[in-house]
C-alpha cells in the first residue's frame, strides 16, 4: 500500500482534556511505525491546528514548572524534529491575535523543519489529499 | 468487506461517546466487517478487569469481551493505562497492550478510520 | 461525497464545520447531535440542515432521548447502527468526528 | 445548622457525561444524608433545568431497551417520587420548542410532587436563597 | 479558618480541570483550611494505587497522596469506584469510601463548594 | 459580591453567564479561561470583561501557557493559587465553577 496520508487536525485548544496534546503524540509515533509494517510502507500525518486548536501551542511555556508535566510547546519541537510538517491557521491566528513571532521553532535543538503559518485553505488541501482525516 | 479502525480517545464509563463506539463497533463486526479498536487517553481506563455493571453506567467489561469475542480487536495505549495505576495482570483478557504506533499500523491497513477524540 | 462528519454534540463548539466544503461533505448526526435534527430553535430548524445537503441521524440515540424518528425534519435521512455502517463504508470516502 | 439549602443547575444536556445525570443521583442522596448529621440538621437540593439542560428530560426515553441503562426520565421520576423540588425553564422549553406535555410526571407511582415549569427569574430567586449553588 | 467542600467528577488523570482541583485544595489546606473532596464519576478512577507517574500525565497519585498526608480528606463514590473495576483493596491508602450522601453531608457544614463538574 | 463564577474554557459552552445579574456576580478565569483575560479576538477584548466588573485570573495557568501576567488586560486582577484561596473565602459569599 506504501505510504497512508493522514491529516490530523488540532481544533480543540491545549491544557483541556488530553485529546490536543494525543495529536502530536501520536503524529510522533510515525517514527517507528515500520516495525509493525511491511517494508515500503509507512504513515504519513500532517499536523494541522485550526480555530481553538491555535492556543496553547505558543513559547515560552511553563507547563513543567507549574504542573509538572511536559508542555505543548515542548511536543510541538518534538514533532519539528522529527521532520512532521507542521501547519498553523493563519486566519486564526490573526483573529486571536497571536503574531507568527510567538510560535516556538527547534532550531537550537538542530530542528530543519519550522512551522507553516498557512491559510485555511491550505489545510483544507491537506484533508481532501489525506486517506484518512482525525479531528483531536 | 472492509476494515475500520477506530480510535477512542476520552470516551470513558459514563461517557455517550464511548458507548457509541462500542455499539458501533458491535454492528460493523456483525455486517462482517474487520474491527481494530485503539483505546488511548481515559478510555484504557475500562480495560480493567472486574467492573461491576451498575444500570446508572452506561458500559463496562461485559459489552468488551461480547466485542472480543465477536473477533474485535482492542488494543490499549500501554503508557496511558499504567499511568491510570492499570497493570497488565488486571487487563480484561484478549486486549492487546502496546503503544502509539499500533493505532497507526492499523491505519494503514484501515478502509475507514474513525477517531472518536470529543470530551 | 468524500467526507462523512459525525456531530454528536447540539451546540457547535467548533467552527470547522462552517468551513468545511458542503459540496463534498455530509452530516451524521449521533449522540446529542440528533437534536438538530429535531429541535427548532426559537422556530427554526438548525442551520446545519440548510448548509449540507446530505444528513443523516442516528434512530437509537433518536428514540434514547424519547423522541420519534418521526419527529425528524423532512430532510434527514434516518438510519439505525445497522444502517450507519453501510453509510460509513458507502457513502462517504473517509469519516471523520468532529 | 438546622436546613442548607441547595440549588443544583442543570446546564448540560442528559446522556453526554454523567454530569448532569449525577445531579439527579446526588439529589436523591438528601434522603439519607441524616445519617451522618446531627439530629434537626438537614440538606435540602432543589433541582433547576436550565439552558441546554432542559434536553433529554422529556418522557418516553428508551435508554434502558437501546444502551442497558437507566433512563434520565426515569431519574427525574424518582426526585418527584422523594418529594424533591424540581424546577425546569420555561424561556428554554419555549426557545427549543418543547412543549410542558412532553416532560414527565410520577403520578402513577404515586408521587405528589410534579415538575414545576418556571421563567428564569424563579430559577435565579432559588441560586439566591441557597447557601451554596452546584452546576451541573 | 474556613471549610471548604469540593466535588470533583468527571476530572481525570490527564484533565486540566482535575490538576486544579488537587492544586486549589492543596493550596487551601496550606493556609489551614479545612479541605474535603468528593470524588464522583470519572475522577474515581483515579483513587487506583499505584499509577506509574510519568511526565506527560498531568496528575496521578502522588499528588493524592501529598494531599492526603496535609490533611485533606478525600471520599470516592463507592458505587462509582467498583463500576470502573477498582476494588477497595487496589485503592490508595487513607482515601475515604462512601455513598453520595457523604457528600451532601460534607456540603452541610462547608463554608464553601466548588463542584468542578465540567466535562 | 455574592456569587464567584468561575469560567475555565475560552468557548462559553454556557448560556448561563449571561443571565446572572453582575452587580451580585464576579468571575474568576482559570485554566483556558484565563484567555478571555488575554486575548482580544478581531481586536475586541472579551465581552466578559465589559459585562462583571469583578474578575479575577490566575496566575499559574496564565505562564503555563506561555503567556505573561503583563499581557492581561488592565481590569483583570491576576492572582496565583494562594491568592485565590482568600478570593473564595473572602471575595464572594457563594462560588460555582460553570
Amino acid at each position: 500500500m506504501g505510504d497512508v496520508k493522514c491529516a490530523f487536525i488540532v481544533q480543540k485548544p491545549q491544557y483541556k482534556g488530553e485529546t490536543s496534546r494525543l495529536a502530536m503524540t501520536h503524529a510522533l509515533a510515525y517514527q517507528t511505525v515500520e516495525i509493525l509494517l511491511e517494508d515500503g510502507d509507512t504513515v504519513t500525518p500532517s499536523l494541522c491546528f485550526v480555530g481553538e486548536g491555535v492556543l496553547g501551542i505558543t513559547k515560552g511555556q511553563k507547563a513543567m514548572d507549574i504542573y509538572g508535566i511536559t508542555s505543548s510547546e515542548s511536543h510541538l519541537k518534538n514533532c519539528l524534529l522529527v521532520d512532521l510538517d507542521v501547519y498553523v491557521c493563519k486566519e486564526d491566528l490573526d483573529k486571536f491575535g497571536i503574531s507568527v513571532d510567538q510560535l516556538p521553532d527547534a532550531e537550537e535543538m538542530g530542528a530543519e523543519k519550522t512551522i507553516n503559518v498557512v491559510p485555511f485553505s491550505e489545510i483544507a488541501k491537506k484533508m481532501d489529499e489525506a486517506k484518512h482525516v482525525l479531528f483531536f | 468487506m472492509g476494515a475500520i479502525t477506530m480510535g477512542v480517545y476520552p470516551g470513558l464509563v459514563g461517557s455517550a461517546s464511548y458507548d457509541f463506539a462500542i455499539k458501533f463497533a458491535g454492528a460493523a463486526a456483525k455486517k462482517g466487517h474487520k474491527v481494530s479498536m485503539w483505546f488511548s487517553g481515559n478510555a484504557t481506563g475500562s480495560v480493567k478487569a472486574h467492573q461491576k455493571h451498575l444500570k446508572d453506567y452506561s458500559t463496562g467489561e461485559k459489552y468488551l469481551t461480547e466485542l472480543l469475542a465477536a473477533g474485535v480487536e482492542v488494543c490499549t495505549c500501554e503508557a496511558c493505562t499504567v499511568a491510570r495505576g492499570v497493570q497488565k495482570t488486571e487487563s480484561i483478557e484478549k486486549i492487546q497492550w502496546n503503544a502509539m504506533h499500533w493505532y497507526l499500523a492499523r491505519i494503514h491497513s484501515a478502509d475507514r478510520v474513525l477517531l472518536i477524540g470529543g470530551e | 461525497m468524500s467526507l462523512g462528519v459525525f456531530v454528536s454534540d447540539y451546540k457547535l463548539s467548533s467552527d470547522t464545520l462552517e468551513r468545511l466544503d458542503p459540496g463534498k461533505t455530509g452530516v451524521i448526526l449521533v449522540l446529542n447531535g440528533v437534536w438538530h435534527a429535531l429541535l427548532k430553535e426559537s422556530g427554526k430548524a438548525s442551520s446545519l440542515l440548510d448548509r449540507f445537503s446530505k444528513v443523516y441521524a442516528l434512530s437509537e440515540d433518536i428514540e434514547t432521548r424519547g423522541m420519534l424518528p418521526a419527529q425528524v425534519d423532512g430532510r434527514v435521512k434516518v438510519v439505525n447502527y445497522d444502517g450507519l455502517v453501510d453509510v460509513v463504508f458507502n457513502e462517504f470516502e473517509k469519516i471523520a468526528w468532529l
